[in-house]
């Protein structure tokens, strides 16, 4: 199929390419890029900085307003993806581009399927996934229907799609943002192997690190133009950064040693079945007012359900949890927010934010039917609008006005207005779920800014995150949960290192019950009047037996 | 009560069910195919008022049954690549087109009718035939099951052929393949190369076909003339059917089979002691209860799938 | 639309008459009738014809009324159903120097709804369909009980279609039932079945279904009352190999297709189109009595059996005989047929 | 520094585009409504009758006498108010097609209180209003719960409900309702006291049947207007029919918020039956509403769910309506030619691609302006007269 190859020239490259969408926004100015065959070749830049349309510039999914696209050596006019697949280019876009109720085999084959006169061989579609899955080491399960697997899967069958095409060209939008960091692993080693046999790799992501670790060399854009390509090999994260931002850029938060106050979440044998994902049993943890706690484990391990059940998205099937004073285990969502609750859910786009909505209505879901917004019943359009300036001035919301459709926002900001309407009640509990995901290392840092704040200001973070560098980061104490149960609890994280808690998430190690449970009223093996152990172990070595509370 | 289930059970009976559900199933069959395209098919109404009228025009005008019955179709399937158009070209919204073209079928079709006949009430004064029935040699002398099969309209086999026929394409071919991904997931369609766009024209000209065949059937099988909206809201019925088969082939044609079987069954009951109107209401009721019930039905089973896994 | 415009009197001088339908032309039966009858009456007698269809749309109806007395290009305005004479009450009065006719209903003379000028200028004229009815009813039995229907003779049931149940339509199946039960059948013998739906005059599949049923139960004979629904009834009885009554014009005469015209014994004629043709008639002679109802049945002519060549070959004599005797009897008002009003 | 130049200067932009955007949805809404009458006119030509009298019917008919006026008015009120009526429930994205059972049971509650139920003078009107407005919202709890509750899908209940309710009235209009000793089919009138009062009467000029009930919608338009964009419950619906995750999370209770647009809908729905039986016919007839119910949920669509501008779109459409009619008794175009030339218009009005086409197009020139080296300081003003030549090249070069 892509036979007309100039194997001389670059893979791909972009010659002036200029890209102004029909609302007027210019998202890609001038761009000149070459990228030599079988390079892993990164694209970094803040959120909106036009990475994503460059791709969909080489896949064909938009034209250039100006200048042009090199494909395979040659200039080439994309008019839709349909020509850009014939010319070998392969996508795994930032939004997964899957048909729910398909199969993965299905959506592998979907546009080239096997089988003939117009009939699809449901079988051969099946076995060339297995296959492909087989050859570039990306383990699905090919008859699994697409909305019933993991992330992950759902991230490899797309990579999968690209090869059933016969890509030499691979496009990855930001395919980490979702994973785990052993799923990372898997698709980094699968990645070199596709580069090792003449790939060229397109590789998007704001994980430095990650960048770092799989790239030959690092492009880097801003405000739509390309600042600058170096090797990776010569740079360092702190240089990158800079070089997107235009000034020098850290993740580290400067974080004052916790000072806890009273427990605010306090939750017992909290047992959950769930009919899809992941069920709960037997849960027995307290987050207390002014203390950040971790919650690591691989995705998928029960932390989105916990979540969802501390937020009273869903039910407990059996136990107790209380926000302060008040047992929520019964009570709805309204409930949980009245109770105090605040949560920054995981998934934006799915529930965290009404699209077409106005920035403004979406900063007030959970405050619509209250003063000063609403008063004798009336919802007051001046105050929700000053509500929303107030914020997106606190919060650093870039957007021309608050009437603006939240789906309109880049990715970045539309987490901002999520994190602003979850922080801005002063929630005495906080449940932030993947707060950075998908989001550029200036709002990255924001957040942690913002978590940390909140911590001071008294509030009980309870963090969820699949990055485990940001919880150790960020966290005051960190839980570790594996098949639906607590396996690690340290109450100290200074010095705790990923490998460390890695053992726990996969479950070579663990803690005694007494140790997960310790300090915890109302918990078996607990003395309800000792204090809770603190600073006195080191957390290399979890298992100390002195810590444990005797039985 | 018995006497009900005599009716019930009698060959009269179900064949008559076969008939009346007859336009149901090909009109609601048709309605998935736009539905599972991404574009609500509204105008399946106006589609089959066009088809039953052109249908019984150039039967009669050209002699040809046949004829007849494939330019019914084709009014049909240009409708419906019609609504396609309106969608995508205009960016119309599918609800008010569908209504729109719903108009224009009545208005068209009798302005049509009264142009060519100078009859304002429909094509009965023109001999334009019906298509030909199915003789079962062999199977009609068996007792109920051929007084039930035999002798039904060409049509008919070809409503209930319909429903494997559209369940094969969706499952095993190609262009069904394409045509779920595109009415799911128009943007992964797209990214792969679909051309989505065709795709759904060529969903709606199907849907619109069948539709056609539902209307052909009206003028040019149930009865053998056009009669100015002589669908009389059947499409709506075929709408509803759609919905209430879960937007499955096989489900749509249980709903449509149903409703089918409750109309007859309230033709069967018209003669009781009971006001008219009343007995007209059974298959909407029953209908109605039937949503209910599977509704909730299926909310338990929710619940009860849960609450094992906690033991 | 017609094709004058509001201008004033008629250039030609003729008296123009504006037919005013609450519904469409084309419904085989009522409209049609009336319509062909001032046709007649144009081509005949000399008048004006503009015909206004305001369609079945109820909210359009008074509104069309209103516009089409208001319109100074008519000098008789005729409107037809119950459904009607609130609005000739109200207007009729509003525009004296006009006429009004109103047929197979009656304003209401009394002037307790509308008619504040106690209607003078409105003349109505009322069908006895019911006595269309019952020789319909009395034939049916005599038909079964004498085993007259060939291929039918095992049956002794019939069957009346309506469209729907209003009064009009049950005046006829009152009729229809006391004629069977004079000529000596059975009221449980007779099926009554309705149409109903969105549609029940313009449907003629459902009105095929509900006559394959009826025939299904055992009826002889199927009498449809359904506008173009009973359409259907003709299919229905030529594949059944059973027969039909037509209704309201000679339907014998309207089919085309020879097996259904077969089985159509007589048509019961409920001729508005002849009432009103009478009337234009009468009012070149100023004889129309406006502001009074008259009722016309069989005595008038304006309800009757179709006597044809068919008919005579299909019924033996004696029937015949036997229901000229009924025809004449209520005529003399010997009898008196049970109404639905 | 810059960020902050780009920041104002997007705001200049943003604002521009919007107000532009506004206006050309504007002007191009009416640009449509001409190329939908252009339409009909050449279809007139082609039936061969005379187009000019049939437009001058159509256009200027529905003002020409004050009864005709009133005829508009008084349609219109229903028409707005069944659009009113399933705009609700749309908003929270809920496909309900059921104003027509909604109406039958408010005119069957209005009817009953007004005929049987002597009451003194206000009252006489109040409560017949009351008993419709509450006897539609049962009429849409019942879709509307078993859509919330069970999940049961409610266009195949709306559609059965109303099947079942227009079949039931009927019924209870030719049986139980019909008034003795008549040989109409229909109720008696309702009592005197609870005729909604014609406008005839307020203003003394005769406008037919067109009675208070045209003020009352406009005040029922403007009172869901404030409740959608005023209130809680209003704020609850459009989150729910927006993202019914988002606004469950956000502690919205979803299946109430359904329940409340198909109650709130049902009783505007309601309503309108009680206006044709206390404004309109003063009583009871078979086939009140005409075709009105489904022309309500184009009239809805049209106005976007918008409540003030489902008024101006039910006012057009009325207009429209009394317009066709008046063609078809003046002129020689058949009631069949006014469908098809009110199908065309209502066809080509919902094509929203023009008027995005035309934003697109500007926006396009106004990229291509900026880009252009005196660039910044100007801004988007001075290119809002455009440059169509160069717009069309580009739009033609894709
Ligand atoms: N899909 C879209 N349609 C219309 N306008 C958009 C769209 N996406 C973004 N915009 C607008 O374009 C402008 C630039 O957004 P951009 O993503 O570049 O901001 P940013 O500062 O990079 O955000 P971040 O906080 O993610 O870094 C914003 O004003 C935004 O409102
Ligand atoms: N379809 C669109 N229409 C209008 N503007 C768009 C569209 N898609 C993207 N934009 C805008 O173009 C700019 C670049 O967006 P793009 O998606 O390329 O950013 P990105 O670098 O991929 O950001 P992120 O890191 O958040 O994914 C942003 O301002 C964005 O808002
Ligand atoms: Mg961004
Ligand atoms: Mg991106």
């Amino acid at each position: 199929m892509n036979e007309s190859w100039d194997t001389a020239g670059p893979a791909v490259a972009a010659r002036g390419v200029t890209k102004t969408y029909a609302n007027g926004v210019r998202a890609v100015r001038g761009v000149d890029l070459d990228v030599p065959a079988g390079e892993i070749r990164a694209v970094v830049g803040e959120n909106g900085a036009g990475k994503s349309t460059l791709m969909k510039l080489f896949y064909g999914l938009e034209q250039p307003t100006s200048g042009e696209i090199l494909v395979g050596g040659r200039p080439r006019v994309l008019r839709g993806p349909a020509s850009a697949i014939a010319l070998g280019v392969g996508m795994v876009h930032q939004n997964l581009m899957l048909v729910p109720s398909f199969t993965v085999a299905q959506n592998v084959v979907l546009g080239v399927e096997p089988g003939r006169r117009g009939l699809v061989d449901a079988r051969a579609a099946a076995e060339a996934t297995a296959r492909l899955a087989e050859e570039a080491g990306l383990a699905v399960d090919p008859l699994a229907r697409i909305d019933e697997v993991s992330v992950g899967m759902r991230q490899r069958a797309e990579i999968l799609k690209a090869l059933h095409r016969r890509a030499r060209v691979l496009i990855l939008d930001e395919p980490t943002a979702v994973l785990t960091p052993q799923e990372t692993e898997d698709l980094f080693a699968a990645v070199r192997r596709l580069r090792d046999g003449g790939m060229t790799v397109l590789f998007i992501s704001h994980k430095l690190r990650e960048v770092r670790e799989i790239s030959d060399r690092v492009s880097v854009m801003r405000a739509g133009a390309l600042v600058g390509t170096v090797d990776t090999a010569g740079t360092s994260e702190h240089a990158l950064a800079a070089m997107m931002v235009g000034r020098e850029m850290t993740l580290d938060v400067a974080r004052a040693p916790a000072w806890r106050g009273a427990t605010t979440l306090r939750v017992r044998g909290l047992a959950h079945a769930a009919s899809a994902g992941q069920s709960l049993h037997g849960l027995d943890f307290d987050v207390a007012a002014g203390e950040i706690v971790g919650v690591a484990g691989v995705e998928g391990n029960g932390q989105s359900e916990l979540a969802e059940i501390l937020a009273g998205l869903r039910r407990p099937g059996a136990g107790t949890v209380h926000v302060g004073d008040t047992d929520t285990t019964g009570l709805d969502v309204a409930g949980h927010r009245r109770a105090g609750v605040g949560y920054v859910p995981e998934d934006r786009l799915y529930n965290g934010a009404a699209l077409d909505e106005s920035i403004a209505d979406n900063l007030v879901v959970d405050r619509h039917d209250r003063p000063p917004l609403a008063r004798h019943g009336l919802l007051g359009p001046s105050a929700v609008r000053a509500h929303a300036e107030r914020l997106i001035e606190d919060y650093a919301i870039r957007t021309p006005d608050p009437s603006v459709p939240v789906r309109a926002l880049s990715g970045g900001n539309m987490q901002k207005v999520i994190v602003a309407r979850e922080l801005s009640v002063g929630p005495d509990l906080l449940i932030a779920c993947q707060i950075t995901r998908g989001v550029d290392i200036g709002a990255m840092r924001f957040m942690y800014e913002r978590l940390v704040a909140a911590r001071d200001a008294g509030a009980a973070v309870l963090l969820i995150s699949a990055d485990l560098t940001e919880l150790l980061a960020l966290s005051d104490r960190l839980l570790v949960l594996k098949d639906g149960g607590l396996v690690g609890r340290f109450d100290d994280t200074t010095g705790l290192t990923e490998k460390q808690v890695g053992l726990y998430m996969l479950g070579v190690e663990r803690h005694d019950h007494a140790r997960l449970t310790a300090g915890l009223d109302g918990t078996t093996g607990t003395h309800p009047t000792e204090p809770p152990p603190h600073h006195e172990e080191g957390p290399g070595d979890p298992g100390d037996p002195g810590k444990a509370s005797p039985a | 009560m018995s006497s009900v289930l005599d009716v019930v059970l009698s060959s009269a009976f179900l064949a008559a069910v076969l008939r009346v559900a007859t336009p149901y199933l090909l009109a609601a069959i048709g309605g998935l195919v736009a539905e599972r395209a991404g574009i609500s098919n509204i105008a399946l109404e106006g589609q089959m008022l066009s088809a039953a009228c052109t249908g019984a025009l150039v039967a009669g005008h050209s002699g040809s049954v046949a004829a007849g019955a494939l330019g019914g179709v084709a009014v049909a399937t240009l409708l419906g690549l019609l609504l396609a158009a309106l969608r995508l070209e205009l960016g119309a919204d599918a609800i008010i087109a569908g209504i729109g073209l719903n108009l224009l079928a009545s208005g068209g079709t009798a302005y049509a009718v009264y142009t060519l006949l100078d009859d304002k009430g429909g094509t009965s004064g023109l001999r334009s035939g019906t298509l030909p029935t199915v003789p079962l040699p062999g199977i009609d002398d068996i007792p109920v099951v051929g007084d039930v099969l035999s002798g039904q309209n060409v049509i008919t086999w070809l409503a209930f052929l319909a429903t494997p026929f559209v369940a094969w394409l969706f499952h095993r071919t190609r262009f069904g393949f394409h045509l779920r991904a595109v009415g799911e997931m128009p943007d992964a369609a797209a990214s792969v190369g679909i051309a989505v766009r065709r795709v759904q024209y060529a969903g709606l000209a199907l849907s619109g076909a069948l539709a056609g065949l539902a209307g052909v059937f009206l003028s040019m099988g149930y009865v053998s003339f056009f009669v100015r909206d002589m669908t009389a809201g059947r499409g709506f019925i075929a709408l509803a059917a759609v919905f209430l088969g879960g937007l499955r082939p096989w489900g749509v044609f249980l709903a449509a089979l149903g409703f089918g079987a409750a109309e007859a069954l309230a033709v069967q009951l018209g003669t009781l002691d009971v006001p008219p109107q009343l007995v007209s209401t059974i298959p909407y009721a029953m209908t109605l209860a039937a949503l209910a019930l599977y509704a909730w039905r299926r909310k338990r089973r929710g619940a009860k799938e849960v609450a094992p896994v906690s033991l | 639309g017609g094709a004058d415009s509001d201008s004033g009197p008629a250039s030609s001088g003729k008296p123009r008459i504006k037919l005013v339908i609450n519904g469409g032309l084309g419904d085989k039966s009522f409209f049609d009738s009336a319509y062909e009858g001032l046709k007649r009456a144009e081509s005949k007698l000399g008048y004006e014809l503009k015909v206004v269809e305001l369609g079945s749309d109820r909210t359009k109806w008074e509104p069309g009324f209103e516009d089409a007395a208001a319109a100074d290009d008519y000098d008789i305005l005729a409107a037809g159903t119950f459904d009607v004479t609130d609005y000739i009450g109200e207007l009729a009065p509003q525009y004296p120097d006009k006429k009004f006719w109103v047929f197979d209903s009656a304003v209401d003379y009394s002037g307790k709804n509308g008619c504040s000028n106690k209607c003078e200028n409105v003349y109505s004229v009322t069908f006895k369909q019911n006595e269309g009815g019952y020789l319909a009813g009395f034939l049916a039995e005599k038909l079964v009980a004498e085993k007259a229907l060939k291929g039918a003779e095992s049956l002794n049931k019939v069957g009346v279609m309506g469209g729907v149940k209003i009064p009009v339509i049950e005046d006829f199946v009152v009729g229809f039932k006391a004629g069977f039960k004079a000529a000596g059948g059975r009221n449980s013998d007779v099926l009554v079945q309705y149409v109903g739906g969105d549609k029940p005059f313009g449907d003629p599949a459902k009105g095929k279904e509900i006559s394959t049923a009826m025939y299904g139960q055992g009826a002889a004979l199927v009498w449809p009352v359904a506008g173009l629904s009973g359409l259907g009834t003709f299919e229905s009885a030529a594949s059944a190999g059973r027969y039909t009554f037509g209704v309201d014009s000679d339907q014998y005469q309207t089919l085309t297709d020879s097996a259904q015209k077969n089985t159509v014994i007589t048509s019961i004629l409920k001729n508005v189109g002849n009432a009103l043709y009478k009337a234009a008639e009468d009012d070149k002679k100023d004889a129309v009595k406006y502001g009074a109802v008259e009722s016309v049945g069989l005595a008038e002519d304006a309800v009757g059996y179709v006597d044809d060549d068919h008919f005579q070959e299909v019924v033996p004599k004696q029937i015949r005989t036997e229901l000229q005797d009924a025809a004449d009897q209520v005529k003399s008002g010997s009898v008196k047929v049970p109404s639905a009003f | 520094m810059t960020a902050t130049l780009i920041e104002s200067e997007d705001r200049r932009e943003y604002r521009a585009t919007r107000r532009r955007g506004l206006l050309v949805d504007l002007s191009m809404t009416l640009a449509t409504v001409l190329a939908a009458l252009v339409i009909g006119f050449l279809v007139i030509l082609a039936t061969g009758k005379d187009p000019v009298r049939a437009y001058e019917a159509l256009l200027t008919g529905p003002l020409e006498r004050s009864f005709r006026v009133g005829r508009w008015l008084e349609d219109a009120t229903t028409l707005t108010l069944l659009g009113l009526s399933v705009a609700i429930p749309f908003r929270a994205r809920q496909i309900s097609l059921g104003a027509e059972s909604q109406l039958y049971a408010g005119a069957l509650a209005a009817a009953c209180v007004a005929i049987f139920l002597p009451l003194p003078p206000v009252a006489a009107v109040l409560v017949p209003l009351a008993a419709a407005a509450l006897a539609g919202a049962g009429m849409g709890f019942v879709p509307g719960s078993m859509k919330a509750r069970l999940g049961a899908n409610e266009i195949v209940a709306t559609l059965m409900l109303n099947a079942i309710v227009v079949r039931v009235y009927d019924y209870l209009v030719n049986g139980p309702l019909k008034e003795p000793g008549s040989s109409a089919v229909h109720s008696e009138r309702v009592q005197p006291d609870s005729v909604l009062t014609p406008l005839t009467e307020w203003l003394g000029i005769p406008f037919g049947r067109a009675n208070v009930g045209f003020p009352l919608m406009l005040l029922t338009a403007v009172a869901l207007w404030l409740l959608l964009t005023r209130t809680p419950l209003g704020y609850r619906i459009r989150m729910t029919g927006s993202n019914p995750h988002f606004a469950e999370y956000g502690g919205i209770r979803v299946p109430r918020a359904i329940e409340w647009s198909f109650v709130i809908g049902g009783a505007v729905a309601g309503l309108a039956g009680a206006h044709l039986v206390q404004g309109v016919y003063g009583r009871l007839e078979p086939g009140l509403s005409g075709s009105l119910a489904f022309e309500g949920i184009v009239v809805a669509l049209l106005a976007r769910n918008n409540p003030l501008v489902v008024v101006v779109a039910g006012l057009f459409y009325s207009y429209l309506r009394a317009g066709g009619d008046i063609m078809e008794q003046q002129t020689d175009v058949g009631t069949e030619i006014v469908v098809v030339i009110q199908a065309v218009i209502v066809l080509l009005v919902t094509a929203q691609a023009l008027p995005d086409l035309l934003k697109r197009r500007l926006a396009r020139g106004q990229a291509a302006a900026s880009r252009g080296p005196s660039g910044t300081s100007r801004g988007p003003s001075g290119t809002s007269q455009g440059k169509p030549g160069a717009a069309h090249g580009e739009a033609g070069a894709r």
